[in-house]
């Protein structure tokens, strides 16, 4: 049964130095405050998996928190390249990342493989592609029936998935809808489990085969409003595409970046706080 | 009949949409795939089915998404399904009859880099990586590429081959084990380039009008091979226009602001 | 796109004499109309799918439709035997019948790779079970990251695939909520489809993540109110599970199950017909 | 207190109830398993989540379903997914603390035979099969079984093994590759049995009140082992019977004219 907490909380007892982690959430719902709170607690030699690392990954890794980076598509979307990922990629800065690179058909699949409580994924990929060349995981094996050549890679199972979803109730039984990713599959392929919501509701009221995810595959049920900004939450607000562009300049030299960084997360206690700070500068911005 | 003044971008857009026929299933790229195939289905190909990365299946949107998972999308679509079950049933299910893509850097057997521009473990520069596209080129029936042309784009070596396009030429695509036609055009803000039926070289086979293969050849950092019955492509006719500009102001004011 | 069409259209244009053919539903939507009009036109040599053979299944494989039958569990859900069928394999009447059988886990996720377009399923099955011993199928795979042995079996591709649904919409879009079993796998995992439907609707009305089958992945939709009956539609209509009870004694023998069929599906036009020649029955039955 | 008067079946049932624990996630069986397990939800274990094969997760239906797939478990359920759903992410997945079975035949090791009486290829009757039964074996953390108890259903040796339970005993699971428990209890009419906790054979650790040692070895197809300290199960109380009693006059009411 989840177990409603904190979110500083919920950090501090379920992430720990070297684990293996994964904050998904696919354009939509993804965990910024959770990644803000990894940042603040100053956790390091993270093997972080996400598809899609975008601004909440180039800020925990411009900030030291990762040392190994599974992943299948790294920018801005929409705006153009992450700066940080980049810096650590190209020039090791703040530290050297190792990366582990795949396709998103692999990727979903090895989170799928993993909830289906298997080591490995299979399916057709990487065909004439040079990232087989690059990654020793991506093997071949010969399908027994057809003699077909299919591809094999290890499955994702993190210690710790952290997702944002919509609602829970009083329980920790978690509703989500709209764009759903892989944030189920990325759940149930780990040990524990840290979910924040828009709010705790009296009563979930799905349709009948709704994305739910009960609360006993949950560690950690925290209550976020706003946790998924500058994303967004369907149903609940609007992504903030000015700050994905905002972003570009924030985090374009290494000074400006960690300047914004101390100010905004390091400075403040919580995403609360964190949001009143932002809304305060970004007038300063447009003014 | 006068026609309109049109940019070099909008007639790229306008001649990607058309390759898009009705009721094709068309598995869609953000950026330009995505504005080609939104003006595909505003005009001539009503009933086209787009699917995005993130999940929608069947997304109509009203706006131009500015990421691959906007509400947007999922709000219009017929349904939404897990990321996992877009590469699963319905990619490599074989049910996606145009891959839709865009490019960092094409070669000319239209092999597409978005990984990196130098050697992988020490990058010059680092690009997104390879997301769906090295599937969406393998399992899609057919492929089509959209970019604007450029020495920088369109490179005589790819430093790294993130999606097959046709190999190394030739019947490279079924000795890989590929079954499926792999990319059948090339639309630039130049012209079109289609496949050589032989050697699979790309070939300009379309000049956008006022363009000059001077200017082609400036843009391509290989030795472009040009189509003996080379065509001029029809400009974009006011309807396209009118569309096309409508969708983009729609969009413009939905973001305004941001 | 799907054409709508009547179901004996359909099946006339798309189940031939000895095709691959999977009739799926699970308890809930089984497609009872279909199956009678598959006996009705005197298909022979079929090579049937399906999970759970019951009732339509036992009529079919009494009427001699069916050559080979890949399952996982035959019975009468609740009630008992299914007679036909096990007349077929104890005593090879009508006439013999062989048969490839499956667990629950391996045939849904047969259904999984087969619509994946996959060639294989991969899954942790049978262990210690003797079905591995009667399905040469039953193949061991090792998995090349960690060494375990994992089960592999072929997935299913069907020539066709006949389901019932609640809604279709005019375009033939279909929608189908509660108890979903495997039917949106085998509708994706065969090259045609038939989808029997409650009704035809306006504008079907999905959540947002609801299980719509897009009109252009299947082939016909044919409108046969109550087609799933005697199981169930939810909300349209509940189980019969009277007529279970009863089809224990109408398929004890032989004799009384030929004269069943006889009047009720061979000298009936169609379902309608059949539902009315049925209600009639019923009476005689319990007068 | 008296204790009310109640049936064989009853004690079966209360008895098998008893078992789950509250909170357990509970992979359950039609008939038999998912009485017991209902009558568990509705007394001591209010929290344990009921999951069917057809697709519902955490069931709370208020009257016995007669089909593994009923209207009622979807329409009560938290959410009810695919079956390849169940079989993949749930169980599978290692997400199941209890698989709850019912048997045709079981054997000393508490190996189950749902599939044929008589050679495979010549079966004498034909049963079911195997339906989910095989996984549930293997990959619930722990197995109940419920039955019976019989010459019939309890035979020394078994046609064939449709779902494993402890094996040729021992090991014999370690052997396989199978890290999860295997049965735990087996629950009849007439007492509860226990594996060895060397051997594995089922051993009679329990003795429902008034039957006696003879009623139970002449149910039994073999030399049944009993237990050192035999417990004497404790006998339904009020509450117990009034809930199943109630739970099957539902049952039975919106059953009623079937």
């Amino acid at each position: 049964m989840a177990e409603i907490l904190p979110l500083n909380k919920a950090v501090e007892e379920l992430i720990h130095d070297g684990a293996h982690v994964a904050l998904e959430g696919f354009t939509h719902l993804i965990p910024h405050a959770a990644g803000h709170e990894i940042i603040r607690q100053g956790r390091r030699n993270l093997t972080l998996y996400r598809m899609t690392p975008d601004l909440v990954y180039d800020q925990m890794i411009g900030m030291g928190v990762a040392r190994r980076l599974v992943f299948s598509w790294g920018g801005n979307p929409g705006v153009g390249s992450l700066h940080r990922f980049r810096d650590a990629i190209e020039n090791g800065w703040p530290c050297s990342l190792d990366i582990e690179e795949r396709s998103h058909a692999d990727l979903s699949g090895a989170y799928v493989a993993g909830a289906s409580g298997l080591p490995m994924t299979l399916l057709r990929a990487y065909r004439g592609s040079d990232l087989a060349r690059y990654n020793q995981q991506i093997r071949l094996i010969t399908c027994p029936f057809t003699g077909e050549e299919l591809t094999a890679t290890p499955s994702v199972r993190p210690d710790v998935t952290v997702i944002h979803a919509q609602q829970a109730d009083r329980k920790g039984n978690v509703l989500i809808w709209g764009i759903l990713g892989v944030q189920k599959e990325a759940v149930l392929a780990a040990k524990n489990a840290i979910v924040t919501v828009e709010e705790v509701v009296e009563r979930l009221d799905p349709a009948p085969n709704a994305c739910v995810l009960p609360s006993w595959i949950i560690t950690a049920v925290c209550v976020v409003p706003g946790g998924a900004s500058p994303s967004y939450a369907q149903g609940y607000y609007e992504r903030d595409n000015a700050f994905y562009k905002a972003w570009d300049n924030i985090s374009r030299s290494r000074e400006d970046f960690q300047g914004w960084m101390k100010r905004h997360v390091l400075e403040t206690d919580s995403f609360e706080d964190f949001q009143k700070i932002k809304a305060e500068t970004a007038q300063e911005v447009t003014s | 009949m006068t026609t309109q003044p049109y940019s070099a971008d909008e007639i790229m857009t306008v001649s990607a949409a058309r390759l898009l026929k009705n009721g094709a299933v068309c598995f869609v790229g953000i950026g330009l795939p995505s504005k080609a195939a939104n003006l595909a289905r505003l005009t001539h190909a009503p009933d086209v089915v787009l699917i995005y990365e993130s999940g929608p299946i069947g997304a109509k949107p009203s706006v131009l998404p500015l990421s691959i998972g906007d509400g947007e999308l999922s709000a219009t679509a017929d349904t939404t399904v897990s990321t996992a079950e877009i590469f699963t049933y319905w990619l490599q299910g074989g049910r996606v009859d145009i891959g839709f893509l865009g490019a960092a850097q094409i070669d000319r057997f239209a092999n597409i880099n978005t990984t990196v521009i130098g050697p992988y473990d020490k990058p010059k520069v680092r690009l997104p990586g390879a997301g769906g596209a090295p599937e969406i080129g393998a399992s899609a029936k057919e492929v089509l590429i959209i970019l604007r042309q450029s020495q920088k784009a369109f490179v005589d070596k790819i430093d790294f081959t993130t999606t097959i396009g046709h190999g190394e030429g030739y019947d490279h695509r079924v000795r890989l084990g590929l079954s499926t036609k792999g990319p059948t055009s090339v639309i630039t803000d130049l012209g079109i380039l289609t496949p050589d039926k032989d050697s699979r070289e790309l070939t300009l086979t379309s000049i956008h009008p006022g363009v000059t293969l001077d200017q082609v050849r400036a843009a391509t950092g290989w030795d472009l091979k040009i189509a003996d019955r080379l065509e001029v492509t029809g400009a974009p006719n006011a309807n396209e226009l009118h569309v096309l500009r409508d969708l983009e102001a729609r969009t413009a004011a939905a973001h305004k602001g941001d």
